[in-house]
């Protein structure tokens, strides 16, 4: 094969492992918005917040450290040599759950059947107060994220792949860091735990009962509030495993709050009720962008990959307004 | 001023010159208050009398005014005097036979009627009234279909007259130049408490000297904003909304319609009002109703500036010098409660309200009084074109209804009836020489048929009527009115009938006033499914016979009255009610009727029974007749030992 | 050649008619093959048991559902594709089945809503709004005035329409309707769900409508009692099929039409 | 309390649909108006015209078209950012290539542009609805900044890729330019947006915002009676960029001086728009107003009392003042969804009733 199509191909592989991170993150979105009808632009900062809080129990900082030093004085940082990265998982779990239950406590109960834009709107008014309290917690420095995985250029993909150039071309094998790769083991993973639970079990029923109507739900005797926390809890888990990759691919800073605005675009093409939708519009945004940037994008002075998702979106949607996977929307008089 | 104008269409072509440009008339239509000037009034006036004139009536001839308040309607009595004819009104909501009888006793030639309800009223007598002629309709909804040659639409009669006025230019002005004050003006058919209604004569002189007496007495300007709602064929509404306002040439306000007169009050906020008594109980009603749904804090605050008021507002109204704190908590009060409170009511912009007709309430006077409201009693009748004595300012009181009015001699005959004389006295009955003859005597007296007595202040005092004022068996005076209206004054007692006249001890019936007590039960979660039912609770009755206990204690402390205490009473299960013939349209009970219709219950009431079964016929809203039957409690109530004259 | 009916209505020539009209979604065949024509001032009731296709049929003649086969003629021209809103420009208005009142707004905006196909001020004028865009608002405020004092609703002038009672919300949704002047008014069960004395204060708005405004009504109603009472002419429709088509007597003595829907024996 | 209506009636169609029937309304807003147009700029200051009044009269503006999108059209924008951007660029190329132009004529202008721009990414509202829409505008938001990055035409080729206001006056006072006094802006500003204000009063309560509200409250009824949904959906997004750009001209020529499209103009200020008219009170004027005063004075007076009156270091206050905000949203969304003109709305309804109950 020539290396033009060999570097068409490394720029399309790398896009499909872009896409599994959008899909990861759309997932959040898409799981909250089934069960409560609510679109959680909170996602983003959940997942900031979630690698945040992971960091610090590894590094044993002691939370609101910066507030403590202020008020009275004092110059503490840490408690200790902090914990092993697995039991840090479990506390972030933990933690992440205990968020979820607040949120419904304080919040969501008041919510019921509120139209859609204000439900949207108190979820950013979620994110600006979660990010205020994550800095406040764990300071806003940038913080590096280490959890084991392997990480670096993943020789094997290189040495395969230049066997396959054609004899003569230098060409280097491609670049693919196992980072990335392992990402998209794990996101598959979940992918496959959360459609069995959202098929198969009673709780996965009820949740997309309550998706539907929440009225109707509570007729039946669904209990909207604990389907709720155990909704925002997987949203919070999923947040946690994003912010995870994400932190280990740029670092754990405020950006990574910034993932939410891409997975719009991915929950437009998927439509915002479908979990397959969330994978496979993931997938097409992120090969798309890649070769779009690739191709074109040089001329137009790069950089096109923050809008390029939704011009994509936009196109799709004027022939398919509820996107790929969303069912028809049919209006009555 | 010179030789004064001495008819109404005289006074309009005064008014269309000195207030041209000065609204004369509004009403409430199609969302906004459409208004006419004195000069467009005029016009409009004059286009209707050509219209009629066109259609063959003349002078002297009767044009009966059928609707409720409306400027059309107004204007078809003013343009009836213009071709020196004789208006006259009829109450709207009496049924087709009442007005058969008065548009026939009248020889009406001509009618106004306001709407296809009032007109299918006219179809439907029309044979019983072989005098009318023509029918004209305001509001032509619902009669496209309708064929009759004589039935007029009224933009088209004065199309008609638009046309007549130009082969005959000065018609309608000699018409005018012709009349004089001592010609008739109008007919007002009383709604008489006994027999059929009679029709009162009122001479130009009479209507418009007594006008112009008590607007110079009240001082009334052009600037008055008067709201007329009250029926056109009742002589207080002729002498506020049409007497007075064509001699001060004060602007007219008719309501959008029955339904929306609060709104429509509260819209225009009027300077002068008149209203019955039973209109102010409503209001304090709704208001005291009103204020036990709203928060405890509001309701203290409400409780306490209302304590200040009864104290120093009547004071402050009055003119008396008041302590300085206590004018500072009444302005503060006026900021918080009064001022608002008026303002719902539609009442702040009032300068000067009157209310007669029956005796008001001492507390619901004061209760208007102390927001700085000046609301004044008058007594009158109709044979007097209303005033006989009114109450100057400064000289208010509760109990007492003022001086003879100006130009007015009153005096007390012997048997403590109330004659009177002055330039308001009726011309005559129609048709009737001879209640003629028994109300007015030669030398011009007339005969008010009320008992009174003029008390200390100069101010006269009215007990009941002459003829119901009767004798208990030990000789000592029975004025059953005088204690009715004691009764009346609680909120929760609707209508009242006394017994006593050749007894040897007073009763009374006893009608709950559903809104109030409905309200009570409400908040006290009592159930009720009927009127029937509510009256008869026993509850209901504790709260009956506390206040009666009250009225006796204040009977006793009475000089002249003091032993026509309550003994005993009962709850009627049904509401006296017009259409039943117990009440007169102005809601004055009929003694007569009701003692033939609940003769059992007199007697029960007499003889010490404590049950009595009653079954009594009652007239149903759509005019089915139905019967309905109670077994009614009877009640003993304490009486007080008189209070012997201290002097 | 208006012949006029014995109380004095003029019934004029074909107002509207629907040719072979077949209307399906997905398959499901709504209508199949319907034609009947509406004559100008008469009121045609268009009965059948639920789910006949009355409503399909009235959102056929509203423009909103466009029919497979068939053609829709207006006022003598064959009808061309068009969305809904030229349709109502047309002169074409109709009340809803179950109510679409505008809740953001009260009621007397809603019934000056109904007068948006004769306004026409633009942009500019309407910012400015003294002068011309006043003047129109004003000239067509009072003749909704007129419609409001017709139906009798000037309480509730200013009270937004959420709040309104399920039977003056029908009224309302009418007032909107008339406020159009449309040639042609369609009525989707004007009458479900009210008590008697709403129902025959209806009844004698829509012959008040017919009577004083001349509007031709088109009237879909479950109640016999009143189809009978006020329709000139009836068209029967169950399962998307015309039944029957002719003056109320004619319907009830037809014996498909007895069969199918009054009942056997009626 | 304060209400007296009685006496206060209507003799014609024009006084009983004028803008404040009710008196005493009239009086306080005319009295508000007196008070900013003759008494405040005397008592402006250069600290009270950059960090108070000019930023809610830019907010309030922008808040304005947004409402009349959103509030009364129905139609939610995330785009409100790049359209203020596309706003302050048209308003730099035409203060650059026409000196001598009046500055009302350049930001009227410049809001024109923008509104042409709206209206471009307005048409996908013809097929899409709701959230996808949402989402759409955000397409146009992302655009518009790349765009202004991207290409140097719009910064004329500086080096820094900012844009600076270059000096304009008005009647011979700098207008803008670092020595414009402050209550020359201050007074440009105010008299735009009071204007522009009571215009859009105008528009929301003819014939053309009636279509609006009948597009938002249900959309296929308002088509079956006649309101043509394009004309309607495009005319909103006009008049709201019209609106949006002319803010996003006064914030870049009066209010900073400068612009850099990501952090002048990005997402953040688009959300910070929204939750102005959320909080303020969709499909109303006043809300506009009151969620503009609320979201720009709320973070001054938060940080004169934390760093001012605590002396807590600025960073901290930054954290603890973006968590308020957010606390607070989530609070107000939960008490008043309608918003602070539905509290006024209610209190106003208390006030006429008093003392009966409401």
């Amino acid at each position: 094969m020539s290396p033009e199509l060999l570097n068409v191909l490394e720029v399309m592989l790398n896009g499909l492992l872009a896409g599994v991170m959008y899909s990861l993150v759309a997932l959040g979105f898409v799981l909250i918005y089934k069960a409560s009808g609510i679109f959680n632009y909170a996602q983003g900062v959940m997942a900031l917040f979630a690698a945040l809080t992971l960091v610090g129990f590894q590094t044993g900082q002691i939370p609101f450290a910066h507030v403590i030093n202020t008020m009275f004085g004092t110059h503490v940082e840490t408690w200790g040599p902090g914990v092993p990265t697995f039991l840090a998982i479990i506390l972030t779990i933990g933690v992440m759950v205990l968020f979820a239950y607040l949120v419904e406590r304080v919040v969501l109960k008041h919510m019921v059947n509120q139209a859609p834009i204000i439900l949207f709107m108190t979820t950013i008014g979620l994110a600006y107060f979660m990010e205020g309290f994550g800095d406040l917690m764990w300071g806003a420095d940038i913080k590096t994220m280490d959890v084991g995985l392997p990480s670096g250029a993943s020789t094997w993909f290189e040495t395969t792949t230049a066997s396959w150039a054609a004899e003569g071309s230098n060409y280097p094998g491609m670049y693919v860091d196992m980072l990335d790769v392992s990402a998209a083991g794990i996101a598959i993973l979940l992918v496959v735990v959360l459609t069995l639970f959202s098929q198969y079990t009673k709780t996965g029923r009820a949740l997309r009962a309550v998706a539907d109507d929440h009225q109707a739900a509570l007729t039946v005797g669904i209990s909207l509030r604990t389907i709720w926390v155990i909704v925002w809890s997987i949203a919070g888990c999923v947040a946690l495993v994003a912010g995870i990759m994400w932190g280990a691919k740029s670092g754990v800073q405020f950006s990574l709050s910034l993932i939410a605005l891409k997975a719009l675009p991915v929950l437009i093409l998927g439509g915002f009720t479908s979990i397959p939708g969330a994978i496979v519009g993931g997938l097409i945004i992120g090969v798309g962008e890649k070769l779009f940037e690739y191709s074109i994008g040089g001329m137009l002075g790069g950089a096109t990959e923050n809008w390029f998702a939704y011009g994509l979106a936009l196109f799709f949607l004027m022939f398919r307004p509820q996107g790929l996977f969303g069912e028809r929307i049919i209006e009555r008089v | 001023m010179d030789h004064q104008s001495d008819t109404f269409p005289k006074l309009l072509n005064d008014n269309a010159q000195r207030f041209a440009s000065r609204v004369a008339m509004r009403e409430k239509d199609y969302g906004i208050w459409q208004s006419w000037t004195w000069a467009q009034m005029r016009e409009e006036i004059v286009a209707l009398a050509n219209g009629l004139a066109a259609l063959g009536f003349q002078r002297g001839d009767k044009l009966a005014i059928v609707g409720s308040n409306r400027p059309r309607l107004y204007w078809g009595i003013c343009a009836a005097q213009c071709l020196g004819g004789i208006p006259v009104p009829v109450y709207q909501d009496s049924v087709a036979d009442e007005m058969q009888y008065v548009l026939e006793h009248a020889e009406a030639k001509f009618v106004i009627a306001e709407d296809q309800e009032q007109v299918d009223k006219m179809l439907e007598i029309q044979e019983r009234c072989p005098n009318m002629h023509h029918i004209i309709y305001d509001d032509p909804r619902g009669m496209r279909s309708y064929r009759h040659d004589h039935l007029h639409d009224f933009t088209e009669v004065q199309a008609l007259g638009r046309e007549f006025v130009k082969e005959h230019p000065e018609y309608v002005n000699q018409e005018i130049a012709k009349g004089q004050g001592s010609d008739i003006s109008i007919f007002l058919y009383t709604s008489g408490t006994t027999g059929k209604p009679k029709g009162v004569v009122m001479t130009y002189d009479n209507i418009i000297m007594t006008a112009r007496n008590s607007a110079n007495f009240d001082k009334l300007t052009q600037y008055e904003e008067v709201l007329s709602y009250l029926p056109m064929a009742w002589v207080g509404d002729h002498i506020f909304s049409y007497g007075q306002a064509y001699v001060a040439g004060f602007c007219i306000n008719c309501p959008e319609s029955e339904s929306t007169i609060s709104t429509d009050l509260r819209e225009i906020g009027p300077t002068y009002y008149f209203a019955p008594p039973r209109v102010f109980e409503n209001i304090l009603t709704t208001v005291t109703i009103r204020m036990h749904d709203a928060g405890k804090l509001k309701q203290r605050m409400y409780n306490y500036f209302m304590d200040v008021a009864r104290k120093t507002g009547v004071k402050i109204l009055n003119g008396e010098s008041v302590g300085f704190s206590d004018k500072l908590l009444y302005s503060l009060g006026n900021v918080l409660v009064y001022a608002p409170l008026k303002n719902t009511m539609g009442f702040s912009r009032i300068r000067l309200a009157y209310t007669a007709g029956e005796a008001i309430g001492p507390e619901i006077f004061d209760f208007f009084r102390s927001l700085g409201i000046n609301i004044k009693q008058l007594y009158g009748q109709t044979e007097a074109a209303v005033f006989i004595t009114m109450q100057p300012d400064g000289q208010i009181f509760a109990d007492t209804v003022g001086v003879p009015a100006p130009g007015v001699d009153v005096k007390i005959a012997e048997n403590g009836e109330v004659i009177y004389r002055g330039p308001g006295v009726f011309h005559s009955y129609y048709k009737n020489e001879q209640s003629t003859r028994e109300t007015k005597n030669t030398e011009g007296w007339v005969f008010t048929g009320d008992a009174g007595y003029f008390a200390e202040n100069g101010h006269l005092k009215i007990i009941d009527r002459i003829k119901d004022v009767g004798r208990f068996n030990d000789g000592s005076m029975f004025a059953p009115k005088y204690i009715e209206n004691k009764l009346k004054f609680f909120p929760h007692i609707k209508e009242a009938v006394a017994f006593g006249h050749e007894r040897d001890y007073c009763t009374a019936f006893i009608n709950i006033d559903l809104e109030a007590v409905g309200n009570w039960a409400e908040r006290n979660n009592v159930p009720y499914a009927s009127y029937q039912e509510l009256a008869g609770n026993p509850q209901v009755y504790q709260m009956m016979l506390k206040s009666i206990e009250e009225v006796n204690r204040s009977l006793a402390s009475d000089k002249l009255l003091s032993n026509s205490q309550i003994h005993r009473f009962l709850i009627l299960h049904k509401e006296l009610d017009p259409d039943d013939g117990e009440l007169t349209r102005t809601r004055k009970v009929r003694r007569r009727i009701i003692a033939e219709k609940y003769g059992v219950l007199i007697d029960a009431l007499y003889n010490g029974s404590k049950q009595c079964f009653i079954r009594t016929e009652v007239t149903f809203e759509d005019g089915r007749k139905g019967a309905i039957e109670a077994n009614l409690h009877l009640m003993d109530v304490p009486t007080f030992t008189p209070v012997k004259e201290a002097a | 050649m208006a012949e006029p009916t014995q109380d004095g209505r003029k019934i004029g020539g074909t107002l509207l008619e629907v040719k072979n009209i077949t209307l399906s979604f997905g398959g499901v065949k709504a209508l199949t093959d319907i034609s009947f024509d509406i004559k100008e001032g008469e009121i045609r009731a268009i009965i059948g048991p639920n789910g006949a296709g009355k409503s399909s049929m009235l959102n056929v003649i509203s423009g909103f559902y466009h029919p497979q086969q068939g053609e829709v003629w207006f006022r003598g021209q064959k009808r061309a594709s068009m969305r809904p809103y030229e349709v109502a420009r047309q002169g074409i208005a109709r009340t809803f089945q179950n109510i679409a009142l505008f809740k953001g707004m009260s009621t007397l905006d809603n019934l000056m809503t109904g007068r948006i196909t004769h306004m026409h001020k633009n942009l500019f004028w309407q910012a400015i709004w003294k002068g011309p865009a006043e003047r129109e608002e004003i000239a067509h405020r009072e003749r909704v005035e007129h419609i409001i004092d017709f139906l009798g609703i000037q309480a509730i002038r200013k009270t937004p329409v959420g709040r309104l009672p399920y039977g003056l919300q029908k009224r309302v949704e009418l007032g909107r309707a008339l406020a159009a002047e449309a040639k042609l008014l369609l009525l989707d069960e004007p009458m479900a769900g009210m008590n008697l004395e709403e129902k025959e204060d209806m009844c004698r708005f829509i012959l008040d409508v017919n009577d004083e405004f001349g509007t031709t009504i088109a009237l879909i109603e479950h109640d016999m009692g009143v189809v009978m009472d006020l329709s000139d002419r009836v068209v029967v429709l169950d399962y998307g099929k015309k039944l029957a088509d002719g003056t109320p007597n004619e319907v009830r003595n037809d014996p498909a039409v007895i069969e199918a829907y009054l009942g056997v024996g009626h | 309390m304060l209400y007296r209506e009685s006496g206060d009636f209507k003799t014609s169609y024009s006084a009983d649909q004028q803008t404040f029937p009710i008196r005493l309304d009239r009086h306080m807003v005319y009295g508000i108006l007196a008070f900013a147009f003759l008494v405040v700029p005397f008592l402006i200051n250069d600290y009270w015209e950059k960090s108070v009044l000019l930023p809610f009269l830019v907010w309030a503006m922008a808040a304005l078209g947004l409402n009349i999108l959103t509030g009364f059209c129905g139609q939610v924008s995330l785009g409100t950012g790049g359209f203020m951007a596309v706003g302050a660029y048209a308003c730099y190329k035409l203060m650059v290539a026409f000196p001598w132009l009046n500055m009302f004529v350049v930001v009227i202008l410049a809001g024109l542009i923008t509104a042409m721009v709206g209206v471009l990414f307005g048409l996908p509202s013809l097929r899409i609805k709701g959230f996808y829409l949402a989402v759409a505008t955000l397409a146009s938001q992302f655009f518009l900044i790349w765009l202004f990055n991207k290409v140097p035409w719009f910064y004329n080729y500086s080096a820094s890729g900012m844009i600076a206001a270059p000096e304009r006056t008005l009647l011979g006072i700098p207008v803008t330019g670092a020595e414009a006094p402050p209550w020359m802006t201050y007074l440009f500003c105010l008299t735009l947006v009071t204007v522009f204000a009571f215009i859009a009063h105008n528009l929301v309560r003819g014939r053309i915002g009636r279509s609006w509200m009948a597009i938002r409250d249900m959309d296929i009824a308002a088509e079956i009676i006649g309101v043509p949904p394009l004309k309607a959906k495009l005319s909103a997004f006009a008049v709201s960029s019209f609106y949006i750009g002319m803010s996003g001209a006064m914030m870049f020529a009066l209010y900073l001086g400068s612009a850099e499209p990501s952090d002048s103009f990005g997402i953040a200020k688009s959300f910070l728009v929204l939750f102005m008219i959320i909080i303020g009170g969709l499909g109303s004027i006043l809300g506009s107003f009151l969620g503009a005063a609320f979201l720009t004075l709320l973070p001054v007076l938060l940080k004169n009392i934390m760093v001012g009156g605590f002396g807590w270091p600025p960073d901290l206050a930054a954290h603890l003042e973006l968590l308020l905000i957010g606390a607070l949203i989530m609070f107000f969304l939960i008490v008043e969804p309608h918003g602070l003109a539905q509290l006024w709305r209610v209190t106003k309804e208390r006030l006429r009733l008093w003392p009966f109950p409401h």
